[in-house]
């Protein structure tokens, strides 16, 4: 197994903070500074606008957030009204239909399934030997 | 004698059969030659040829009828009789005139005329006599 | 005496001489080569009609020289003689497809007898296009029923006696409608020459014979043509038929009828008569429209590709008819173009389809899964004549269904052409709907394949001989279209004889040999 | 050589595929050709190219202006790359319909009167529907089915509209309309099925996950742009665009926030940035077409990096529905990154390509005062973060693991998406590039910092909420289901309640009599019954009742024809 790992960089390595709650945690944190940073520039730059209540104070900001929260709220309360089974239409709809695996190549990479949530180091090296399967298949 | 008269019961018609038919065979090819000048004509006579086979046919059987007149014969005739009709038209389209015009058959206007139709109408009596008797044949066989 | 002179007769004595000789060879192959000879002939023939009627010349040709009222005369304009060439091309072309289309429906014994049935058809067809006389397109007409009968009862299905015996009813009860028909114009006119009779339809006595003799014209060709309410003789005929008689006939039998009623209408009985004191509007229209919707409903539904493209060709012809119920130049030539359209395309189809049959021994649309694989190049024939019926762009069907529409607006008839529109909406679902298993469906055998080979390129090259053209005629749309056109000028114009012959020149009664 | 053009050049290719028994060399075919084509346009003179006669009427096949140009830029540059994305497919039909369908859609760019219009719209109907059927399931085919109907609906409703266009105007020219005449509404119509119009648009969300992998992919590109560009040049102005194309933005992000199927989820963000086009549409001023055209030319390149992003996907784990999936990122990496640059480009990030066209389109909406209407273009803009910049990458490659271990995409989808994806930052970076294309000239500049500041803190704080539902569990979960959408009046309403009335109607009119009752219930309700092989139309009808339908119809033409002597 590990004789298939010696790729040049593997990009997986970007992303394995997102498993890592304590290091979400730092980007959400970096998220806030981020925001709270560019609302004071909003306070003390003086933007050009088309509208009047463009011109508030924070415009932008709350209603990304308001709109972001509102559609996701909302839609949650669409989703009450519109839910349906799979099959409603009918069950040879293409709801409930598997996708004809002749058209795919399905490839279940057992090389790469030790990937797992235990494994916090970005760097290349440190996937070179064999890991217990630990999250793979849960 | 038996072998000859099969059927007793009907040895009356059987005979009668045998003496009308020239008659009516000749009464056809009257009907037939007589057309171009008074009443009568190919479809009539054709008719009238037809009946005295058919006549036989039934009471003597189609077997016998068969052997007189067999299908390929029939089938000979009928396209015959159509092909004459039709290059008899053709014949006039070749020597001048237009289809089916028979002035021009014969030099003069009148002979041609009764040459047309004689041929003509031979054409279409043996076509309706081949045909009739064709229809006849392929009813009687049917129905065995 | 000049050939050409003789050309509208040698197109009749053609095929009628071909058939006798049929009977004479006894022998398939002979009686084919007969048949496709003729057939070429016939079209060479009527391709020299055409060019010489194009600038709106009338033809007369005196049958056995007798003059025009007591004598048969061929009367050929641009009208029919774009009429003479469909028939006469489209025998041609399903002749050469015939060659092995034939050889697996209908017994090796028969085929001679096949082939004189066809050339009989082809004679009468031709016969009742380009006669000017009431009575001898009667005569024609019944000769080209007579032998459709017997080319229908040659299907291999026990069902194709029981289709034809029923068409052969049906048949007769409009043939004898039209004698009738006939028969009363005579009453009325005491003449059985078209053009004669067009001139002395307005003095006739009795207004009411006449009346009785359209009438009974009008639905003894509806039925002939197969106009909606009258057409069920027509997909079991269709269904039953070898299917090779079916491309022939689909491609001619119901278009000559629509001629003889475009005749009829136009210049016998005239325009004021037909459509203004006669109300025609409110039969034929109506039934016209109801076709073209019901009947592409019910091939929508249909489980045989045989029977669907019948109850498509119902359709269709509701098309044409709607067109000449407009009575506006563009709606007849939009008429007149279908007429020759729907031809080719309906002929591609059936030739197709009996690709098809060849090789699969049956057309059952749900068991046509696979047949891309097996058979792609009818597959493409299908789609590509599929897609001219539905009227996509570039296809002739398309010319067809965009005049039409034009003319339908043009006229302020909007939902009609809606209507069409809706037609041709659900032409592309009973024609998607087969496209869609022919291509993408598994085959419905035992083992997952389809066992068939392609057709043989003896029936192949026809067929794509037809689509082609259909292609040519699409987008090259106008040269279809000028002689449309021409054809409705000529057919507006009223009746044939521009003076009415006078009373003394008329000999007697009698029109036959 | 007058009439030569690309779009022929695709057709003749589509025709000549069929001959080639090679479907390496199909697929090399398939790329080459669009390659040629975006040369050819690029090099093409301004003006008219081509006039023909067809069926008695002067067309003009070709007519090369900026609006044309750039939209048949962006489309070779489509079929370039999603040939290259399809470069495993050897599938005959799918590879045929691909050229077709997108030689249709840049001949329907360059058609300078209705008539050729029309004849490229029913192309890429017809063409189209093969990229659906190849699914080869039986829910593709109905799908596929009722993409058919609808798309040639809106052909035979511009071709009725063209017809009384023509008879009113006397013109085919396919220039700026006015609506009022039936016909020119009947050809809004038409434009407006095609570019999906709020209830008009069913057949998008019906038909585009249905479609095969790389089919999506290329359907995503053409059909509902070559109706913005007909909107474009046949409707510029037209102050109704201006609200339908709002309620196009709103409307399809609730569907999309709760949709499972990812590739669903994209076509609802498909409608929304419809929705952006057709709005700068309806304004009509030389910056606002500026901004629909440059806006569809970015948004081909994005939403087709990300559907071929959730198509590698899907080609990899055999679904593409949200519920199944999650995680993704360990095995595919780098489909991962395109998608997030995809998701990034159609978020209006600064420095990716939405960024720049979305804001011309904003700027213009702005300047003519529709205050409204800008509002309802910031909520869909946050919408736009949720459902495809946020959703689609995260259910797909983040969320919870779902414990599927798929393989990278194959190479060549990792080239495509690669090349579309430079493409996106790249014209992020380099916007004048893009702008140069533009068929107005109208100077603007994207990289304000007022503009980079406000954009920041829409996507900042929308991120925020996003943390912030997730972290209340307000966020809906991703379920297996189906959300119904107005199709359900044609899909289940419609369809129960003509059952439900047929047998109603039938006890209603059985009091005069009960041969009229099944008539009239059969003639009402019951067509398609009576339509069945063995229904009452369709079977061989016996000689007895022919012969008294041939009665009546002699008697009524009798009774016609002399009710009038």
């Amino acid at each position: 197994m590990p004789s298939k790992s010696n790729k040049p960089y593997d990009f997986a390595a970007w992303f394995t903070w997102v498993d890592n709650p304590v290091r979400v945690r730092r980007v959400v944190r970096a998220l806030l500074i981020f925001c709270a940073v560019l609302f004071v520039i909003d306070l003390l730059y003086h933007r050009h606008a088309y509208f009047g209540f463009e011109q508030s104070r924070g415009f932008y900001a709350i209603s990304g957030f308001v709109a972001f929260a509102g559609i996701v709220i909302l839609a949650g309360q669409l989703r009450r009204l519109i839910r349906r089974e799979e099959n409603y239409y009918s069950p040879e709809s293409i709801d409930g239909e598997k996708y004809p695996p002749n058209e795919l190549s399905i490839i279940d990479n057992k090389q790469r399934s030790e990937f797992t949530d235990s494994q916090q180091n970005e760097s290349i090296t440190s996937r070179s030997t064999a890991h217990m399967d630990q999250g793979g298949d849960k | 004698m038996m072998r000859k008269y099969q059927r007793q019961r009907h040895r009356v018609l059987q005979i009668v059969t045998k003496l009308l038919t020239p008659f009516v065979l000749l009464f056809a090819l009257y009907v037939q030659f007589h057309g171009d000048y008074g009443p009568g004509g190919g479809f009539q006579a054709g008719v009238i040829f037809a009946a005295a086979f058919i006549i036989h046919g039934l009471i003597f059987g189609v077997d016998k009828t068969r052997l007189v007149l067999s299908p390929g014969v029939i089938r000979v005739l009928m396209a015959f009789g159509v092909l004459l009709y039709a290059l008899t038209g053709v014949a006039g389209m070749l020597l001048g005139g237009n289809f089916l015009d028979y002035n021009v058959l014969a030099p003069s206007a009148l002979s041609g005329q009764h040459w047309g139709i004689f041929a003509v109408e031979l054409g279409v009596g043996i076509t309706v006599t081949s045909v009739m008797i064709s229809l006849f044949y392929s009813f009687a066989s049917s129905r065995r | 005496m000049n050939f050409f002179d003789q050309v509208p007769a040698l197109q009749i004595a053609v095929p009628l001489i071909g058939a006798p000789v049929c009977v004479l060879l006894r022998n398939g192959r002979a009686a084919w080569a007969v048949t496709q000879f003729c057939s070429v002939i016939c079209t060479l023939l009527s391709c020299m009609l055409v060019a010489a009627t194009r600038d709106g010349t009338v033809i007369r040709y005196e049958l056995g020289s007798w003059s025009a009222p007591s004598g048969i005369e061929y009367y050929v304009d641009i009208v029919n003689a774009s009429v003479l060439l469909v028939v006469s091309f489209i025998s041609a072309i399903v002749c050469l497809y015939a060659y092995r289309g034939a050889e697996k429906e209908i017994q090796q014994d028969k085929h001679y007898l096949f082939y004189t049935g066809w050339l009989l058809c082809i004679t009468g067809l031709l016969g009742i296009v380009i006669t000017g006389d009431a009575f001898n397109a009667f005569v024609f007409l019944e000769i080209s029923s007579l032998a459709t009968y017997l080319l229908i009862s040659l299907g291999p299905d026990r069902n194709s006696l029981t289709a034809a015996f029923r068409y052969l009813i049906m048949g007769s009860i409009g043939a004898s409608f039209i004698l009738i028909g006939v028969g009363f114009l005579f009453a009325a006119t005491g003449s059985l020459n078209m053009a004669d009779i067009s001139a002395r339809i307005p003095i006739a006595d009795s207004p009411r014979t006449v009346l009785v003799a359209f009438s009974f014209l009008t639905v003894g060709l509806m039925i002939k043509a197969a106009i909606f309410p009258l057409h069920a003789w027509l997909a079991n005929a269709y269904h039953y038929a070898p299917v090779t008689v079916t491309a022939l006939l689909s491609g001619t039998a119901t278009k000559v009828s629509l001629y003889l009623l475009l005749r009829f209408f136009f210049n016998v009985f005239g325009i004021q008569f037909s459509f203004g004191q006669m109300l025609l509007n409110y039969v034929l229209l109506p039934a016209a429209i109801a076709g073209f919707v019901l009947m592409s409903v019910v091939a929508l539904y249909q489980s045989d590709l045989r029977r669907m493209l019948a109850y498509s060709s119902v359709a269709q012809i509701g098309y044409i008819v709607a067109g000449i119920c407009l009575v506006s130049p563009l709606g007849i030539s939009a008429g007149i173009v279908h007429i020759i359209n729907h031809a080719l395309i309906k002929s591609a189809l059936f030739m197709a389809t009996g690709c098809i049959v060849y090789r699969l021994g049956h057309a059952h649309i749900q068991s046509l899964g696979g047949m891309a694989k097996q058979m792609p190049i009818t597959t493409a024939a299908f789609i590509a004549s599929g897609l001219s019926l539905i009227g996509v762009p570039l296809t002739a069907g398309f010319i067809s269904k965009f005049n039409l529409i034009a003319a339908m607006l043009e006229q302020g008839w909007w939902i009609g052409a809606a209507l069409i529109l809706a037609s041709s909406l659900m032409a592309t679902l009973y024609i998607g709907r087969v496209v869609e298993i022919m291509i993408f469906r598994k085959p419905r055998t035992s083992t997952g394949t389809l066992e068939v080979n392609e057709a043989p390129m003896q029936m192949l090259i026809p067929l794509w001989l037809l689509i082609a053209l259909s292609i040519v005629f699409g987008i090259f749309g106008n040269e279809t279209l000028s002689i449309a056109s021409a054809g409705a000028e000529r057919l507006l114009t009223g009746p044939l004889a521009p003076a009415l012959v006078p009373e003394s020149a008329y000999l007697s009664t009698g029109a036959g040999q | 050589m007058t009439l030569a053009q690309p779009a022929f050049l695709f057709l003749a290719a589509a025709a000549g595929c069929a001959f080639i028994r090679n479907a390496k060399l199909r697929a090399l075919l398939l790329l080459a050709v669009p390659c040629i084509s975006l040369l050819w346009v690029a090099l093409l003179d301004s003006g008219t190219h081509a006039t023909v006669q067809y069926a008695g009427l002067t067309l003009e096949m070709m007519r090369v202006d900026g609006l044309s140009r750039i939209f048949a830029i962006i489309f070779s540059i489509a079929a370039g790359l999603s040939a290259l994305y399809a470069w495993h497919v050897r599938d005959l039909m799918q590879q045929i319909a691909t050229l077709a369908y997108a030689g249709a859609a840049i001949g329907g760019v360059f058609a300078g009167d209705l008539l050729t219009l029309f004849l490229y719209w029913e192309v890429t109907a017809v063409a189209s529907v093969f990229l659906i059927w190849a699914r080869r399931t039986h829910g593709a085919f109905s799908t596929g089915m009722r993409y058919l109907l609808i798309q040639v609906l809106s052909g035979v409703l511009l071709l009725m509209g063209l017809l009384l266009h023509y008879q009113d105007s006397g013109s085919m020219a396919f220039t700026s309309m006015t609506l009022g005449s039936i016909g020119t509404w009947c050809i809004f119509i038409a434009f407006g099925i095609k570019c999906a119009f709020p209830l008009l648009h069913n057949w998008l969300q019906d038909s585009y996950p249905a479609a095969t992998v790389t089919g999506t992919v290329v359907l995503s590109a053409f059909t509902t742009k070559m109706a913005v560009y007909a909107l474009a040049r046949g409707f510029p102005g037209t102050e109704i665009l201006v609200y339908i194309g709002a309620v196009m933005t709103l409307f399809p992000i609730f569907f999309a926030e709760i949709e499972n199927d990812l590739r669903r989820v994209l076509a609802y963000s498909l409608n929304n940035q419809l929705g952006f086009m057709v709005v700068g549409v309806g304004i009509g001023t030389p910056l606002a077409i500026n901004g629909t055209a440059a806006h569809a030319f970015c948004h081909i390149l994005y939403k087709a990096l990300l559907f071929m992003s959730i198509g590698a996907v899907l080609f990899r784990t055999g679904t593409s529905k949200a519920s199944e999936l999650g995680g993704l990122y360990r095995t595919m990496p780098k489909t991962a990154i395109f998608c997030l640059i995809g998701a990034a480009s159609i978020s209006a990030v600064p420095l990716f390509s939405g960024f720049v066209s979305k804001s011309l389109i904003l700027s213009a909406a702005g300047k003519e005062g529709y205050w409204l209407i800008w509002i309802a273009l910031l909520i869909a803009s946050a919408g736009v973060l949720s459902h495809s910049g946020i959703k689609i990458p995260y259910a797909a490659f983040f969320a919870k693991d779902c414990g599927k271990r798929p393989a990278e995409a194959p190479r060549h989808m990792l080239w495509a998406m690669g090349i579309t994806a430079s493409l996106c930052v790249l014209i992020g970076i380099f916007p004048g590039v893009l702008y140069s294309l533009l068929p107005n000239d109208v100077p603007y500049h994207p990289y304000t910092f007022g503009h980079i500041l406000t954009q920041l803190q829409l996507l900042g704080f929308a991120l925020l909420a996003f943390v912030f539902v997730m972290k209340t569990g307000l966020h809906p979960h991703e379920i297996r289901a189906v959300n119904v959408d107005s199709d359900w009046i044609y899909r289940k309403f419609l369809p129960k309640q003509i059952k439900r009335i047929s047998p109603t109607i039938g006890i209603l009119v059985s009091l005069p009599g009960k041969w009229l009752a099944n008539a009239v219930a059969h003639s009402t309700a019951q067509l398609a019954k009576l339509s069945e092989p063995r229904g009452v139309l369709a079977r061989g009808w016996s000689i007895n009742s022919m012969v008294f339908i041939l009665t009546v119809v002699m008697g009524l033409v009798l009774i016609f024809n002399f009710g009038k002597v």
